[in-house]
């Protein structure tokens, strides 16, 4: 028994999915399905693509085409199935290791040719799927099982290294701010180029206990007082910013997208000799 | 189905207990009975906001029609 | 009992059998014995039914697998089922008093007693009723000393839980006397 | 109709072969002596409505591929040595996903960077092993450029019916000489498109219809919205931790290989009907061996050279018929001993097995492989 | 001296080995199941002044550990299936460049992502043949949680040696199981540190002094300024086109390895004296193997266990000794069949080679392998 | 016969070196020997680590501790060496594809963990080595053997890229304006960071041919004429900034060096039990 | 010539004697003879000799390389050391007048014409140097029909330069004629 | 060596003839010769910029005493 939502846009079959109480993936999925479901796109063309994690699990739940790949590489792949398909509704799906750690070049490189993809990062900061190791966005002096004397790297922001590699949209947001989510998701389905929306999300399981963070709900509470909009946090004078992090729409550009771009140069060369 | 028809309905089988839709609904509409698992403690006092539906990670809440519970 | 004895160890994963189940394998090898001790990983470990095995021997262990558990403990109904008819006949079976059995099996001899509400109850936490379910096994089976029980209880719990993990064993082999 | 008759490139002669069985999706890095295939597919893929892509490393390139083969397109990349092994961990992807694709890997010197602009024959048992976990491989060897454009469509041909990466692996020196081919009519080529689902049948994307070998397969995008993974999967494509479910699709993988070896498998025998002594190559290789053997047969030696054509699986069958009556065997490779393990294996102790080898940049001359003969005999 | 017995994880041995040997150097990326070799490498090595770095892939997880390498640390990586695939390219390098480096691969179920947290030994070949070009190869594998112990040090001395990677095979069983192990005192060790140039005298990086069997190596940093290449190189160090030097290097790089065999391979022989069947078994399942050979010698079957604990090069002279008074050999194996194809080679027409094995994530239980043999007999 | 310079840090007896007449590989490895010398740094610590490429044969010409290692990976491999000995003196020799294409997730992370790495990027825009295909630099719609048809990709801006990603000090010339280059390297090794100095260079054998740039000395001209610097390219009105390219330097910060914090780790944990 | 013969074409890397191998090459093929080309790549390719390889046959061609050349040409004097002592003795050995050889040596039958003196200056572009290399060969060895010869030049050169390569190839045959 | 004793210096084993230093050479001081090889046609010209030294990419002329051309 579930919503319509649920019940035309996932695998009912599958559920309920394997993720931990009170894990943020659940919420992130069904958001990308709303914003889906909102836009009116089309269930065959819609085709989902993940790497490996926790939140890469997603795509077998959905009733789309979907594709779950080898860790890091989806952005790989799913620049294969554009290309060759430029009708496809491409999504993929990932986690902050496997985006930005294994996978950071695929991303950077999707981002350049400003392919039309839509990348939902499910960002828990965290290793989940193997249990616990700190990730690229892991915060400097957290704890992990790879980082048991505190973590020394310094976090990517993922958004942000997006834009800058080329991405024409670029947002985030977190997993309490569902609306903003469900906003951000369409707006950047929307995007005719690559858009990267990065959903801040808890792991209670792996990053909660190794850092004390409490429950689920108290994890929820953390995203929802200490992620403030970008224009607001610009505003606040230093002292208040410590500790706070950033949200809203980093960017949002119009640029030659790559299949069209393929696209235009078969038509040029459309009897000439080959 | 009208507005009007649309009610809090839920899932047990599918709720993990994790306590996220008892802690955002702005009316305390919600609650977890003694086995950890969702109930509506308090079904007058819900303004169909669907905040619940929107943050529950298991699909296993929402607004919607006719379930009885 | 016996020179060789395998144990499956069963229930929800948040319940510490794993613990348990190193703490009997390291308690056997403080009584000289030898002792292998495994677990299932996996999607499993994510919800489901969760299990921690240990085989005890005073002879070399080859096979590092359980194979007909001698003794089975099962903390959850869906541990239970999945678990339970896994004993051998002449085995053990140990169930928390909140579980049903399936009438129709038999499962050699079967021991229900409240082991997570002793644990909740009589120690204070329920998060120790692995170490009860510890205390439990070993008095029952007689097949390592209280004192290296005890050892390897205190050299593998948190510190500052010492005591309350002393009191959870107690009330194990008490728990074990009420059915001896 | 007259004849088409061209001085041709080996690996121009891969991609004019790719081209006309149908591919249409090239994804890849570029990587001396293979850079031709992605040059030449840039090139030429535009006019035919296909697609190139140059990606950001050799597992992206092979990971594009797939995509490619996933949305519907016939798909290949290319690549030699670092490359091939890069893209290994998508290799096994492929595999286990059941995915088309062609994979050439034009021979060059190793391990590592090695001698980058050297012809070699070192990766013959990285293309069966070079993948962690168990599966099938099937691997192609041409000699020629003619034969490369054979092969490169019989392994197209094959990739699509057994729903397999194949593999082409040919040399530097067969991928950068030229040397006089016929490129048949499109009538003359036969070719082989991936079965697909059975209209108004429900589709299960690993369910083998009756007499099928593989499952049919749907393009992304065509309304069947089904799952794929590199986990073990089952009949639905879901993945299934079940061990039962793991040796069924893993039994199916083996044997749609294995089951079809006669259809796999090709070999050449040249003067073997009387030969006391046997030469084994393939690839480039084979031309020396070809050579070998004229020189030995007329100083009246009986010599005969057996060549495998499909290099993975190996024609296990019939060489260890052959080797019944055949005392000594010379297996000649530019590496320093790998299809002669195969080899060894397969005769058990039929016949005595030599070896001629090297792994330095230099081809093996026919008179190399004479002397050896004769200090064998 | 008290006895330091304990009770310990494979993956844990490992590390606690490795650290009493020397490793100082830990560079990866998690995978299961051999993150807890990183996790406990994070741990620990910081109290020993060592350095554990989380690398952000499998490929930069090896390249730092070389780089670790030759700025002095006895250096390790480790990883499984997946990453062992990703690792291959630089795998060449260290062997090329001639880098002591352990890797340590806890295989899982493959291929591709496969069944991640199933144990199988399906990366048996790969080991081997995974990288490209000719290479020779260094691999042990060990069946419980001490064996871990004392083949880690054994790996770290081999590489050091030899000046190669020099990978350990475990598995998820082995890895993840705890077992009684006592843990030697540091005294009771046996470690090989490389060797340092010779003082005073003109070093050139890759010239072999009298009495050596690899170049001594300098650490970066120490004043020699010297240079290291994955290309074809000479003694200088500096890339080399010419064959003759290729054949030069390559030779050295095969032949220190197959010129040191007897220092290299070990393996156990169980209750073989009278053994009219043979079993090969190698890490976990030789647990299983020797099981069926207590089980079998019970009803008066004379059945013996060979087990190669250094798998490559494998244990080849002795084995084919072995075989020829041996009618049947069954090889037993987590995978669909790989080291059977290494023993058939061996043993040629000595003996019958039979093979049980499986990759569906299960055990082989000791029954499976006593019904196996009387099925033979 | 050669001068001071070139004796006291080339090995001469590996001179002349392979490159073509006319590429700046050779002008760019002196100014890095130029501004070696002008720190004077110790030959001993100097360690050159590059990748694979026609600059990444560098190093076999320089009298440093130098590593020639594979194709993408040379950040990988020097991050090992600087990690397990912080005393070495770290700079990487790279080219816009070894960096960029299949090396920019080591790029990337290096910067992000400000590890003290100094990184010359050689970016001739192409691929030499292999012989003329296009990189991750190649302008859009400029010919590569792979991009026959004029390229539809859009090129990174490195020095950007790296600065988003991390690194603490980022600046870009050319090696026409070779004083510069030898201040921005100079600049580059004293900072304790990731830095990332990338030298715009000349291809005339394949990118120069290809596209027809004209001579060596023409496209040299190109680099003096159409590089300028950014803060007087910010100034600029629109139409001026067509088809200029900017240099100078983009990111020159201070934060926590990557193997100082380990080694405080190190220090930290001393006198307490294993 | 013989039915089977094999030439080496050397100079430095921008003299287009890789052209002028698939130029022969292609000829014999129009000839209907078989041929293969191949030539030398690697760093050698960049400043150093350079050389392509061409075998024309009446039969099948099974080894591809050249192993003892009928014909050598020299068009540097780098290359000429390097590959003009490799000339079979019942070979012709081709080579610029630029070029000195080592005179003790013996190289079966030399010719030695003004091959980049005639491209540059009766031409008027040393560049076809390799073309007039073509003319000169083809001419003295007699293998392949001059019809033929020109097909493959004019099939192979860029567009708007045949006018130019003609003349040059025109031009190797007269060189030819003047040593015949 | 003092200042000015410093002169341009050539080795034209080394030069490969790209024109770079003649091209920015600001005083016209150096050319090509009829192998292409670089020579200092007008030394008395030289103002010892060291602009040639910083733009040759193959070493192959600098700032220095001594060497006789
Ligand atoms: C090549 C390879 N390396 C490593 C792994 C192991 N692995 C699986 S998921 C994962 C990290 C997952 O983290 P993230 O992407 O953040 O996803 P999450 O589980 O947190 O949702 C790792 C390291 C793998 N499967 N393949
Ligand atoms: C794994 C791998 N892939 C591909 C290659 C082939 N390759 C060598 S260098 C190179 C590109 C070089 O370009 P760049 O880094 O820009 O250096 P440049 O030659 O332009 O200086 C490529 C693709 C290789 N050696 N290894
Ligand atoms: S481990 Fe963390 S990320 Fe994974 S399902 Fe559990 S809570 Fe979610
Ligand atoms: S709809 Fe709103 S008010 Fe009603 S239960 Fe849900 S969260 Fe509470
Ligand atoms: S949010 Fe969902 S899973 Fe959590 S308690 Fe509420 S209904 Fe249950
Ligand atoms: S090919 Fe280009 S980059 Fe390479 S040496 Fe020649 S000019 Fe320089
Ligand atoms: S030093 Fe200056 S003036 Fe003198 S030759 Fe060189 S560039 Fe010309
Ligand atoms: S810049 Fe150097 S190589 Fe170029 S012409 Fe001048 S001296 Fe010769
Ligand atoms: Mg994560
Ligand atoms: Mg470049």
């Amino acid at each position: 028994m579930s919503s319509t939502l649920i019940s035309n846009y996932f695998r009912e079959a599958n559920l309920p999915h394997i993720w931990c109480p009170g894990c943020s993936n659940g919420i992130v999925t069904r958001a990308l399905v709303k914003a889906i479901d909102e836009l009116g796109l089309d269930k065959n063309k819609v085709t989902v693509v993940s790497g490996i994690g926790c939140s890469s699990r997603a795509p077998g739940y959905l009733d789309f085409n979907t594709l779950h790949t080898t860790h890091g590489r989806a952005l790989a792949f799913a620049t294969g199935l554009k290309l060759a398909n430029p009708d496809l509704e491409v999504i993929v799906i990932t986690g902050d290791g496997d985006v930005s750690a294994i996978g950071g070049n695929h991303l950077i490189h999707a981002a350049r040719r400003n392919i039309n993809i839509t990348t939902i990062v499910f960002n828990n900061n965290i290793y989940g799927m193997t249990g616990g190791q700190y990730s690229p966005t892991t915060p400097t002096h957290a704890l992990g099982t790879t980082a048991p004397h505190g973590n020394i790297d310094k976090p990517f922001d993922i958004t942000q290294l997006a834009a800058a590699a080329g991405a024409t949209y670029a947002a985030r947001t977190t997993s309490y701010h569902v609306n903003q989510l469900i906003k951000y998701i369409k707006k950047g389905i929307e995007n005719k180029g690559f858009s990267l929306i990065e959903a801040a999300s808890i792991c209670p399981t792996y990053y909660g206990r190794k850092n004390k963070s409490g429950s689920a709900v108290k994890m929820m509470e953390f995203l929802r007082d200490n992620y403030i909009d970008i224009k607001a946090y610009d505003k606040l004078p230093d002292d208040k910013k410590i500790g706070k992090e950033t949200m809203g729409e980093f960017k949002e550009i119009t640029l030659p997208e790559y299949t069209d771009e393929y696209l235009r140069l078969i038509e040029n060369l459309k009897g000439a000799e080959k | 189905m009208t507005a009007k028809d649309r009610k809090v309905i839920i899932n047990k089988d599918w709720c993990k207990g994790c306590g996220i839709c008892v802690a955002f609904c702005p009316k305390n509409v919600l609650a977890l009975d003694h086995h950890d698992k969702i109930e509506v403690a308090n079904r007058d006092a819900c303004i169909l906001c669907g905040q619940c539906e929107l943050r529950c990670p298991d699909f296993a809440i929402w607004l919607g029609g006719e379930a009885d519970e | 009992m016996n020179s060789h004895v395998e144990i499956r160890l069963s229930g929800s994963g948040g319940q510490g059998l794993l613990l348990a189940g190193v703490i009997l394998a390291e308690a056997a090898i403080f009584d000289n014995k030898n002792a292998i001790q495994s677990q299932s990983y996996g999607p499993e470990a994510r919800g489901g039914a969760s299990k921690a095995e240990v085989i005890i021997s005073d002879e070399q262990i080859d096979f590092p697998k359980v194979i007909s558990p001698d003794l089975v403990l099962a903390l959850t109904q869906i541990a239970s089922d999945k678990y339970s008819k896994t004993v051998n006949q002449q085995g053990i079976l140990i169930v928390d008093d909140s579980i049903e059995l399936d009438g129709n099996y038999n499962y050699g001899r079967v021991i229900k007693v409240p082991i997570i509400k002793t644990a909740a109850e009589k120690v204070g936490r329920s998060i120790v009723a692995n170490i009860v379910a510890v205390g439990l096994i070993a008095e029952l089976t007689q097949m390592i000393s209280r004192e290296n029980i005890e050892k390897a209880v205190l050299s593998r719990v948190p510190k500052g839980t010492e005591d309350l993990n002393r009191k959870a064993l107690m009330e194990g082999y008490l728990l074990a006397q009420s059915v001896l | 109709m007259s004849k088409n008759i061209k001085l041709m490139q080996g690996n121009e002669a891969c991609i004019e072969a790719a081209l006309m069985v149908g591919m249409r999706f090239y994804a890849g890095y570029p990587i001396t002596p293979s850079t031709e295939l992605a040059e030449l597919s840039a090139e030429k893929l535009p006019y035919y409505g296909g697609k190139f892509i140059q990606m950001e490393d050799e597992i992206a390139g092979i990971a594009a591929a797939i995509g490619g083969s996933l949305a519907g397109l016939k798909s290949m990349t290319a690549t030699s040595g670092p490359g091939f092994s890069l893209k290994q961990e998508n290799i096994g992807y492929a595999m286990i996903a059941e995915v088309p694709l062609v994979i050439v890997n034009v021979q060059r010197g190793g391990p590592s960077t090695g001698l980058p602009t050297s012809p070699a024959q070192g990766d013959i048992m990285q293309a069966k092993w070079g993948t962690h976990g168990d599966h099938p491989v099937i691997a192609l060897s041409p000699e020629s450029v003619p034969e490369t454009f054979e092969l490169t469509i019989r392994a197209f041909n094959l990739a699509e019916k057994y729903r397999t990466p194949v593999m082409l692996l040919t040399d530097e020196i067969v991928g950068h000489m030229r040397e006089k081919i016929e490129i048949p009519a499109i009538e003359e080529i036969e070719i082989f498109n991936r079965l697909k689902p059975i209209e108004g049948k429900e589709y299960l994307p690993y369910k083998i219809e009756e007499g099928d070998i593989v499952p049919r397969m749907a393009s992304y995008g065509e309304g069947y919205r089904y799952h794929v993974t590199g986990l073990f999967h089952d009949e639905t494509g879901f993945p299934s931790n079940s061990s039962e479910n793991a040796e069924l699709m893993l039994n199916h993988l083996m044997s749609k290989v294995e089951d079809n070896l006669d259809d796999i498998i090709t070999y050449e025998e040249y003067m073997i009907e009387d030969a006391e002594f046997l030469i084994v190559a393939y690839g480039s290789t084979s031309r020396t061996a070809r050579s070998a053997v004229k020189i030995l047969r007329q100083e009246g030696i009986k010599v005969g050279m057996f060549r495998p054509i499909t290099i993975w699986p190996s024609p296990e069958k019939r060489l260890r018929e052959i080797s019944k009556n055949i005392k000594n065997i010379l297996v000649a490779e530019m590496n320093l001993g790998q299809y002669v393990y195969e080899i060894q294996r397969i005769v058990k102790s039929n016949s005595e097995v030599y070896h001629i080898g090297r792994a330095n940049g230099e081809v093996l001359m026919p008179s190399e492989i004479v002397t050896k003969v004769k200090e064998v005999l």
